[in-house]
Protein backbone atom coordinates (compact mmCIF):
# COMPACT_ATOMS: atom_id res chain seq x y z
CA UNK A 1 0.00 0.00 0.00
CA UNK A 2 1.31 3.65 -0.97
CA UNK A 3 1.22 6.02 1.69
CA UNK A 4 1.61 9.35 1.04
CA UNK A 5 2.33 12.58 3.34
CA UNK A 6 1.93 16.31 2.74
CA UNK A 7 2.31 19.52 3.86
CA UNK A 8 3.44 19.67 7.52
CA UNK A 9 2.50 15.86 8.02
CA UNK A 10 5.24 15.02 5.06
CA UNK A 11 7.97 17.85 6.70
CA UNK A 12 7.72 15.76 10.38
CA UNK A 13 8.03 12.51 8.62
CA UNK A 14 10.24 13.35 6.82
CA UNK A 15 9.44 11.80 3.76
CA UNK A 16 6.11 12.45 0.76
CA UNK A 17 5.52 8.64 0.12
CA UNK A 18 6.12 5.05 0.97
CA UNK A 19 5.05 1.49 0.97
CA UNK A 20 3.56 -0.40 3.62
CA UNK A 21 2.96 -3.69 3.94
CA UNK A 22 0.24 -3.85 6.86
CA UNK A 23 -2.61 -5.77 8.44
CA UNK A 24 -4.29 -2.83 9.51
CA UNK A 25 -8.11 -3.02 8.95
CA UNK A 26 -8.47 0.67 9.26
CA UNK A 27 -7.26 3.78 9.05
CA UNK A 28 -7.22 3.99 12.62
CA UNK A 29 -5.65 0.86 12.87
CA UNK A 30 -2.54 2.22 10.42
CA UNK A 31 -2.10 5.18 12.24
CA UNK A 32 -1.45 3.82 15.56
CA UNK A 33 0.84 1.10 13.57
CA UNK A 34 3.21 4.06 12.17
CA UNK A 35 3.20 6.20 15.30
CA UNK A 36 4.49 2.61 17.18
CA UNK A 37 7.17 3.07 14.67
CA UNK A 38 9.06 6.04 15.44
CA UNK A 39 8.85 9.75 17.61
CA UNK A 40 8.40 11.72 13.99
CA UNK A 41 5.29 9.25 12.90
CA UNK A 42 3.78 9.74 16.74
CA UNK A 43 4.28 13.34 16.24
CA UNK A 44 2.56 13.88 12.86
CA UNK A 45 -0.38 11.80 14.00
CA UNK A 46 -0.28 13.02 17.57
CA UNK A 47 -3.68 15.10 17.04
CA UNK A 48 -5.55 13.44 14.32
CA UNK A 49 -8.70 15.94 14.96
CA UNK A 50 -5.91 17.75 12.85
CA UNK A 51 -5.44 15.57 10.42
CA UNK A 52 -7.42 14.62 7.03
CA UNK A 53 -7.66 11.84 5.57
CA UNK A 54 -8.16 10.05 1.90
CA UNK A 55 -8.08 6.71 0.49
CA UNK A 56 -7.91 6.34 -3.41
CA UNK A 57 -8.01 10.18 -3.73
CA UNK A 58 -10.80 10.01 -1.75
CA UNK A 59 -11.63 12.07 1.61
CA UNK A 60 -13.07 9.58 4.27
CA UNK A 61 -12.60 9.40 7.93
CA UNK A 62 -10.64 7.15 10.45
CA UNK A 63 -12.80 4.89 11.05
CA UNK A 64 -12.58 3.88 7.08
CA UNK A 65 -11.52 0.37 6.19
CA UNK A 66 -8.44 -0.22 4.35
CA UNK A 67 -9.48 -3.29 1.97
CA UNK A 68 -8.65 -3.08 -1.31
CA UNK A 69 -7.57 0.37 -0.95
CA UNK A 70 -4.11 0.79 -2.79
CA UNK A 71 -2.73 4.60 -1.83
CA UNK A 72 -3.27 6.37 1.77
CA UNK A 73 -2.82 10.30 2.05
CA UNK A 74 -2.29 12.16 5.13
CA UNK A 75 -2.73 15.85 5.02
CA UNK A 76 -3.87 18.72 7.28
CA UNK A 77 -6.87 20.78 6.82
CA UNK A 78 -6.73 21.86 3.05
CA UNK A 79 -6.34 25.64 2.18
CA UNK A 80 -6.87 25.80 -1.98
CA UNK A 81 -8.68 29.00 -3.72
CA UNK B 1 -16.19 22.45 -18.77
CA UNK B 2 -12.42 22.95 -18.11
CA UNK B 3 -10.12 22.16 -15.07
CA UNK B 4 -6.83 23.39 -15.17
CA UNK B 5 -4.15 22.83 -12.40
CA UNK B 6 -0.87 24.17 -13.52
CA UNK B 7 2.50 25.36 -12.35
CA UNK B 8 2.80 28.18 -14.93
CA UNK B 9 1.04 31.71 -14.82
CA UNK B 10 -2.11 32.13 -16.38
CA UNK B 11 -3.76 35.27 -17.79
CA UNK B 12 -7.41 36.01 -16.08
CA UNK B 13 -7.98 38.71 -18.92
CA UNK B 14 -6.97 36.34 -21.75
CA UNK B 15 -9.05 33.32 -20.05
CA UNK B 16 -12.07 35.08 -19.10
CA UNK B 17 -12.23 36.24 -22.42
CA UNK B 18 -11.66 32.84 -24.03
CA UNK B 19 -14.41 30.99 -21.69
CA UNK B 20 -16.87 34.03 -22.81
CA UNK B 21 -16.71 33.21 -26.23
CA UNK B 22 -16.78 29.75 -25.53
CA UNK B 23 -20.44 30.20 -23.54
CA UNK B 24 -22.94 30.33 -26.45
CA UNK B 25 -26.57 30.66 -24.79
CA UNK B 26 -25.27 32.47 -21.84
CA UNK B 27 -26.25 36.19 -20.53
CA UNK B 28 -24.45 35.72 -16.96
CA UNK B 29 -20.19 35.41 -16.43
CA UNK B 30 -19.09 35.59 -12.75
CA UNK B 31 -15.40 35.23 -12.35
CA UNK B 32 -13.48 34.77 -9.27
CA UNK B 33 -9.72 35.94 -9.48
CA UNK B 34 -7.49 34.82 -6.25
CA UNK B 35 -4.27 36.79 -5.86
CA UNK B 36 -1.48 36.66 -3.42
CA UNK B 37 -1.62 39.08 -0.67
CA UNK B 38 1.22 41.16 0.22
CA UNK B 39 1.15 40.57 4.27
CA UNK B 40 2.13 44.46 5.13
CA UNK B 41 5.02 43.85 3.13
CA UNK B 42 6.42 40.82 5.16
CA UNK B 43 5.85 38.27 2.23
CA UNK B 44 8.72 36.60 0.47
CA UNK B 45 6.44 34.34 -1.61
CA UNK B 46 3.95 31.44 -1.24
CA UNK B 47 4.15 28.13 -1.37
CA UNK B 48 1.28 25.66 -2.44
CA UNK B 49 1.60 21.78 -2.61
CA UNK B 50 -1.30 20.01 -3.94
CA UNK B 51 -1.73 16.08 -4.18
CA UNK B 52 -1.27 15.23 -7.95
CA UNK B 53 -4.67 13.04 -9.40
CA UNK B 54 -6.59 13.87 -6.40
CA UNK B 55 -6.33 17.35 -7.01
CA UNK B 56 -7.80 17.16 -10.88
CA UNK B 57 -10.80 14.44 -9.65
CA UNK B 58 -11.58 16.41 -6.21
CA UNK B 59 -12.47 19.84 -8.49
CA UNK B 60 -14.07 17.52 -11.31
CA UNK B 61 -16.43 16.33 -8.52
CA UNK B 62 -17.41 19.82 -7.41
CA UNK B 63 -17.58 21.23 -10.80
CA UNK B 64 -20.51 18.35 -11.77
CA UNK B 65 -21.54 19.32 -8.18
CA UNK B 66 -22.66 22.93 -9.35
CA UNK B 67 -23.50 21.75 -12.78
CA UNK B 68 -25.94 19.44 -11.25
CA UNK B 69 -27.66 22.05 -9.25
CA UNK B 70 -27.37 25.66 -10.65
CA UNK B 71 -28.23 25.46 -14.62
CA UNK B 72 -24.96 26.26 -16.08
CA UNK B 73 -23.57 27.10 -20.11
CA UNK B 74 -20.04 26.41 -18.60
CA UNK B 75 -17.60 26.28 -15.60
CA UNK B 76 -13.70 26.80 -15.48
CA UNK B 77 -11.89 26.22 -12.77
CA UNK B 78 -7.34 27.26 -13.00
CA UNK B 79 -5.60 26.88 -9.97
CA UNK B 80 -1.74 26.75 -9.42
CA UNK B 81 1.05 25.33 -7.55
CA UNK B 82 4.28 25.56 -7.02
CA UNK B 83 6.01 28.95 -5.71
CA UNK B 84 4.19 32.75 -6.41
CA UNK B 85 5.15 36.03 -5.57
CA UNK B 86 2.81 38.95 -3.60
CA UNK B 87 0.48 40.01 -6.70
CA UNK B 88 0.39 36.68 -8.12
CA UNK B 89 -2.31 35.22 -9.55
CA UNK B 90 -3.35 31.73 -7.69
CA UNK B 91 -6.45 30.87 -8.83
CA UNK B 92 -9.51 31.69 -10.68
CA UNK B 93 -13.28 29.95 -11.25
CA UNK B 94 -15.62 31.52 -13.89
CA UNK B 95 -19.36 30.23 -14.91
CA UNK B 96 -21.85 30.93 -17.53
CA UNK B 97 -25.48 30.85 -17.40
CA UNK B 98 -28.75 32.50 -18.55
CA UNK B 99 -29.45 34.18 -15.53
CA UNK B 100 -26.96 36.04 -13.24
CA UNK B 101 -28.59 34.27 -10.06
CA UNK B 102 -27.12 31.00 -11.02
CA UNK B 103 -24.00 32.11 -12.59
CA UNK B 104 -23.55 33.62 -9.26
CA UNK B 105 -24.57 31.18 -6.80
CA UNK B 106 -22.47 28.61 -8.58
CA UNK B 107 -19.01 30.69 -8.87
CA UNK B 108 -19.69 31.62 -4.79
CA UNK B 109 -20.01 27.48 -3.97
CA UNK B 110 -16.90 26.44 -6.01
CA UNK B 111 -14.50 29.31 -4.06
CA UNK B 112 -15.68 27.97 -0.58
CA UNK B 113 -15.72 24.14 -1.72
CA UNK B 114 -12.47 24.65 -3.61
CA UNK B 115 -11.03 26.20 -0.20
CA UNK B 116 -11.85 23.74 1.99
CA UNK B 117 -12.21 20.06 -0.22
CA UNK B 118 -9.69 20.20 -2.90
CA UNK B 119 -6.32 19.01 -1.78
CA UNK B 120 -4.08 22.19 -2.02
CA UNK B 121 -1.75 23.56 1.07
CA UNK B 122 -0.14 26.98 1.07
CA UNK B 123 2.91 27.33 2.92
CA UNK B 124 4.46 31.63 3.65
CA UNK B 125 7.46 32.01 3.37
CA UNK B 126 8.64 35.55 5.23
CA UNK B 127 11.72 37.08 6.41
CA UNK B 128 10.93 35.20 9.71
CA UNK B 129 10.43 32.41 8.00
CA UNK B 130 7.72 29.60 6.53
CA UNK B 131 4.69 28.59 8.27
CA UNK B 132 1.87 26.59 6.57
CA UNK B 133 -1.54 28.49 6.18
CA UNK B 134 -4.01 27.06 8.88
CA UNK B 135 -7.31 26.35 8.09
CA UNK B 136 -9.65 28.90 9.23
CA UNK B 137 -12.53 27.93 11.22
CA UNK B 138 -14.86 30.62 8.91
CA UNK B 139 -13.93 28.29 5.97
CA UNK B 140 -15.19 25.20 7.41
CA UNK B 141 -18.65 27.33 8.45
CA UNK B 142 -18.90 28.73 4.90
CA UNK B 143 -20.01 25.32 3.47
CA UNK B 144 -23.13 25.17 5.58
CA UNK B 145 -24.29 27.97 3.75
CA UNK B 146 -25.02 25.16 0.64
CA UNK C 1 -13.49 53.43 -8.23
CA UNK C 2 -14.92 53.81 -12.06
CA UNK C 3 -17.91 54.55 -13.53
CA UNK C 4 -18.57 54.28 -17.42
CA UNK C 5 -21.83 54.91 -19.49
CA UNK C 6 -21.06 54.34 -22.86
CA UNK C 7 -21.77 53.73 -26.43
CA UNK C 8 -18.91 51.59 -27.42
CA UNK C 9 -18.40 48.42 -26.50
CA UNK C 10 -15.41 47.77 -24.12
CA UNK C 11 -12.88 44.41 -23.56
CA UNK C 12 -13.91 42.54 -20.35
CA UNK C 13 -10.70 40.63 -20.48
CA UNK C 14 -8.49 44.09 -20.40
CA UNK C 15 -10.93 45.86 -18.22
CA UNK C 16 -10.54 42.72 -16.00
CA UNK C 17 -6.66 43.11 -15.80
CA UNK C 18 -6.17 46.49 -16.08
CA UNK C 19 -8.45 46.41 -12.73
CA UNK C 20 -6.29 43.71 -10.99
CA UNK C 21 -3.71 45.60 -11.74
CA UNK C 22 -5.11 48.85 -9.74
CA UNK C 23 -6.51 47.14 -6.78
CA UNK C 24 -3.43 47.05 -4.73
CA UNK C 25 -3.65 44.82 -1.22
CA UNK C 26 -7.12 42.83 -2.99
CA UNK C 27 -6.70 39.05 -2.24
CA UNK C 28 -10.16 38.28 -4.31
CA UNK C 29 -11.69 40.11 -7.65
CA UNK C 30 -15.24 38.96 -8.29
CA UNK C 31 -16.57 40.19 -12.07
CA UNK C 32 -19.71 40.06 -13.48
CA UNK C 33 -20.32 40.48 -17.74
CA UNK C 34 -24.28 40.59 -19.09
CA UNK C 35 -24.21 39.53 -22.46
CA UNK C 36 -27.10 40.21 -25.15
CA UNK C 37 -29.23 36.51 -25.29
CA UNK C 38 -30.06 35.50 -28.29
CA UNK C 39 -33.68 34.32 -28.31
CA UNK C 40 -33.87 31.47 -30.08
CA UNK C 41 -32.69 33.04 -32.87
CA UNK C 42 -34.91 35.79 -33.19
CA UNK C 43 -33.13 38.75 -31.81
CA UNK C 44 -32.22 41.17 -34.61
CA UNK C 45 -30.88 43.46 -32.01
CA UNK C 46 -31.10 45.31 -28.60
CA UNK C 47 -31.62 49.00 -27.99
CA UNK C 48 -31.08 50.31 -24.35
CA UNK C 49 -31.96 53.39 -23.94
CA UNK C 50 -30.69 55.78 -20.76
CA UNK C 51 -30.97 58.93 -19.21
CA UNK C 52 -28.03 60.74 -19.17
CA UNK C 53 -27.07 62.67 -15.95
CA UNK C 54 -29.23 60.65 -13.61
CA UNK C 55 -27.33 56.95 -14.80
CA UNK C 56 -24.07 58.04 -13.82
CA UNK C 57 -25.53 59.90 -10.57
CA UNK C 58 -27.53 56.42 -9.34
CA UNK C 59 -24.67 53.97 -10.34
CA UNK C 60 -22.38 56.43 -8.23
CA UNK C 61 -25.11 56.14 -5.21
CA UNK C 62 -25.28 52.22 -5.59
CA UNK C 63 -21.51 51.66 -5.55
CA UNK C 64 -20.82 54.02 -2.29
CA UNK C 65 -23.52 52.13 -0.77
CA UNK C 66 -21.30 48.95 -1.63
CA UNK C 67 -18.54 50.71 -0.40
CA UNK C 68 -20.17 51.88 2.67
CA UNK C 69 -21.53 47.88 3.41
CA UNK C 70 -18.17 45.55 2.62
CA UNK C 71 -14.99 46.24 2.88
CA UNK C 72 -13.85 47.02 -0.93
CA UNK C 73 -10.33 47.98 -2.40
CA UNK C 74 -11.97 49.06 -5.72
CA UNK C 75 -14.95 48.54 -7.92
CA UNK C 76 -15.81 48.94 -11.65
CA UNK C 77 -19.39 49.33 -13.40
CA UNK C 78 -18.88 49.45 -17.12
CA UNK C 79 -22.52 50.04 -18.84
CA UNK C 80 -23.66 50.34 -22.65
CA UNK C 81 -26.31 52.26 -24.13
CA UNK C 82 -27.44 52.43 -27.76
CA UNK C 83 -27.97 49.61 -30.11
CA UNK C 84 -26.23 46.00 -29.12
CA UNK C 85 -26.13 42.56 -31.30
CA UNK C 86 -26.66 39.27 -29.87
CA UNK C 87 -23.53 38.11 -28.38
CA UNK C 88 -22.43 41.62 -27.40
CA UNK C 89 -21.08 42.38 -23.74
CA UNK C 90 -23.79 44.80 -22.30
CA UNK C 91 -22.01 45.85 -19.29
CA UNK C 92 -19.91 44.68 -16.79
CA UNK C 93 -19.11 44.84 -12.47
CA UNK C 94 -15.81 44.29 -10.89
CA UNK C 95 -15.00 43.92 -6.92
CA UNK C 96 -12.15 43.81 -5.31
CA UNK C 97 -11.73 43.11 -1.92
CA UNK C 98 -8.72 41.26 0.43
CA UNK C 99 -11.42 38.66 1.31
CA UNK C 100 -13.75 36.50 -1.03
CA UNK C 101 -17.13 36.85 0.86
CA UNK C 102 -16.78 40.81 0.45
CA UNK C 103 -16.28 40.92 -3.40
CA UNK C 104 -18.90 38.63 -3.82
CA UNK C 105 -21.43 39.94 -2.20
CA UNK C 106 -21.02 43.97 -3.73
CA UNK C 107 -20.60 42.13 -7.00
CA UNK C 108 -24.16 40.43 -6.40
CA UNK C 109 -25.35 43.29 -4.74
CA UNK C 110 -24.60 45.66 -7.37
CA UNK C 111 -26.51 44.03 -10.32
CA UNK C 112 -29.19 43.38 -8.31
CA UNK C 113 -29.46 47.12 -8.36
CA UNK C 114 -28.46 47.88 -11.40
CA UNK C 115 -30.86 45.90 -12.83
CA UNK C 116 -33.54 47.66 -10.96
CA UNK C 117 -32.67 51.01 -9.98
CA UNK C 118 -30.31 52.19 -12.63
CA UNK C 119 -32.30 54.56 -15.57
CA UNK C 120 -31.85 51.97 -18.52
CA UNK C 121 -34.37 50.69 -20.47
CA UNK C 122 -33.63 47.69 -22.99
CA UNK C 123 -36.00 46.97 -26.14
CA UNK C 124 -36.13 44.06 -28.51
CA UNK C 125 -35.92 44.00 -32.23
CA UNK C 126 -37.36 40.59 -33.33
CA UNK C 127 -38.57 40.20 -36.69
CA UNK C 128 -42.06 40.87 -35.37
CA UNK C 129 -41.67 43.76 -34.24
CA UNK C 130 -40.33 45.88 -31.26
CA UNK C 131 -41.52 45.66 -27.32
CA UNK C 132 -40.09 46.65 -24.16
CA UNK C 133 -38.58 44.41 -21.76
CA UNK C 134 -40.52 44.51 -18.92
CA UNK C 135 -39.22 44.50 -15.41
CA UNK C 136 -39.58 41.61 -13.62
CA UNK C 137 -40.91 40.90 -10.42
CA UNK C 138 -38.27 38.63 -9.50
CA UNK C 139 -35.82 41.24 -9.71
CA UNK C 140 -37.85 43.96 -7.43
CA UNK C 141 -38.12 40.72 -4.71
CA UNK C 142 -33.74 40.09 -5.28
CA UNK C 143 -33.38 43.89 -3.57
CA UNK C 144 -35.08 42.40 -0.54
CA UNK C 145 -32.03 40.21 -0.02
CA UNK C 146 -29.68 43.19 0.80
CA UNK D 1 -40.13 72.86 -15.43
CA UNK D 2 -38.34 70.43 -17.77
CA UNK D 3 -40.71 67.05 -18.08
CA UNK D 4 -38.80 64.21 -19.71
CA UNK D 5 -40.16 60.99 -20.77
CA UNK D 6 -38.15 57.74 -21.37
CA UNK D 7 -39.19 54.83 -23.31
CA UNK D 8 -42.46 53.75 -24.30
CA UNK D 9 -43.67 56.63 -22.07
CA UNK D 10 -41.28 59.09 -24.53
CA UNK D 11 -43.15 56.85 -27.70
CA UNK D 12 -46.65 57.38 -25.66
CA UNK D 13 -46.07 61.01 -26.25
CA UNK D 14 -44.46 61.53 -28.90
CA UNK D 15 -41.70 63.52 -27.54
CA UNK D 16 -38.62 62.82 -25.33
CA UNK D 17 -38.76 66.43 -23.16
CA UNK D 18 -40.30 69.70 -23.03
CA UNK D 19 -41.22 72.87 -21.04
CA UNK D 20 -44.12 72.95 -18.87
CA UNK D 21 -45.25 75.93 -17.20
CA UNK D 22 -47.22 74.63 -14.32
CA UNK D 23 -48.71 75.40 -11.07
CA UNK D 24 -49.00 71.67 -10.01
CA UNK D 25 -48.01 71.16 -6.41
CA UNK D 26 -47.32 67.22 -6.79
CA UNK D 27 -46.26 64.96 -9.27
CA UNK D 28 -49.85 63.10 -9.05
CA UNK D 29 -50.96 67.08 -9.71
CA UNK D 30 -48.63 67.36 -12.87
CA UNK D 31 -49.85 63.79 -14.10
CA UNK D 32 -53.81 65.19 -13.90
CA UNK D 33 -52.72 68.45 -15.58
CA UNK D 34 -50.64 66.77 -18.31
CA UNK D 35 -53.22 63.70 -19.13
CA UNK D 36 -56.24 66.66 -19.45
CA UNK D 37 -54.43 68.17 -21.99
CA UNK D 38 -54.60 65.17 -24.98
CA UNK D 39 -55.04 61.54 -25.28
CA UNK D 40 -51.93 60.86 -25.64
CA UNK D 41 -50.47 62.33 -22.47
CA UNK D 42 -53.73 60.19 -20.27
CA UNK D 43 -52.50 56.95 -22.89
CA UNK D 44 -49.03 57.13 -21.23
CA UNK D 45 -50.42 57.97 -17.46
CA UNK D 46 -53.58 56.19 -17.39
CA UNK D 47 -51.47 53.77 -14.89
CA UNK D 48 -49.50 55.31 -12.82
CA UNK D 49 -48.50 52.31 -10.49
CA UNK D 50 -46.64 51.16 -13.99
CA UNK D 51 -45.05 54.28 -14.10
CA UNK D 52 -41.45 55.36 -12.06
CA UNK D 53 -41.06 59.03 -11.92
CA UNK D 54 -37.78 60.99 -10.85
CA UNK D 55 -37.42 64.87 -9.61
CA UNK D 56 -33.80 66.23 -10.50
CA UNK D 57 -32.40 62.75 -11.18
CA UNK D 58 -33.71 61.09 -7.71
CA UNK D 59 -36.10 58.59 -7.52
CA UNK D 60 -39.32 59.57 -6.08
CA UNK D 61 -43.00 58.76 -5.80
CA UNK D 62 -45.94 60.77 -7.01
CA UNK D 63 -46.84 62.22 -3.93
CA UNK D 64 -43.63 64.24 -3.54
CA UNK D 65 -44.09 68.21 -3.63
CA UNK D 66 -42.54 69.84 -6.95
CA UNK D 67 -41.56 73.39 -5.12
CA UNK D 68 -38.10 74.17 -6.24
CA UNK D 69 -38.11 71.14 -8.64
CA UNK D 70 -36.12 71.99 -12.05
CA UNK D 71 -36.61 68.57 -14.21
CA UNK D 72 -39.29 65.71 -13.95
CA UNK D 73 -38.48 62.57 -15.53
CA UNK D 74 -41.48 60.11 -16.26
CA UNK D 75 -40.41 56.10 -17.02
CA UNK D 76 -41.37 52.41 -17.12
CA UNK D 77 -39.53 50.19 -14.40
CA UNK D 78 -35.93 50.16 -15.16
CA UNK D 79 -34.27 46.91 -16.95
CA UNK D 80 -30.38 47.57 -16.14
CA UNK D 81 -27.65 44.98 -15.86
Amino acid sequence: MDVLYFAWVRERIGLPRETVNTDAATVADLVAELSAREDRYAMAFADTAALRVALDQELTDFDAPLAGVREVAFFPPMTGG
Amino acid sequence: MSVRVQDAAFDAGQELNRFTKGAAGAGAIVSFTGIVRDLDGGLRHMLIEHYPGMTEKAIGTLVQQARDRWALTDALVIHRYGQLAPGAQIMMVATASAHRADAFAAADFLMDYLKSRAPFWKKEITADGADWVAAKDTDETALTRW
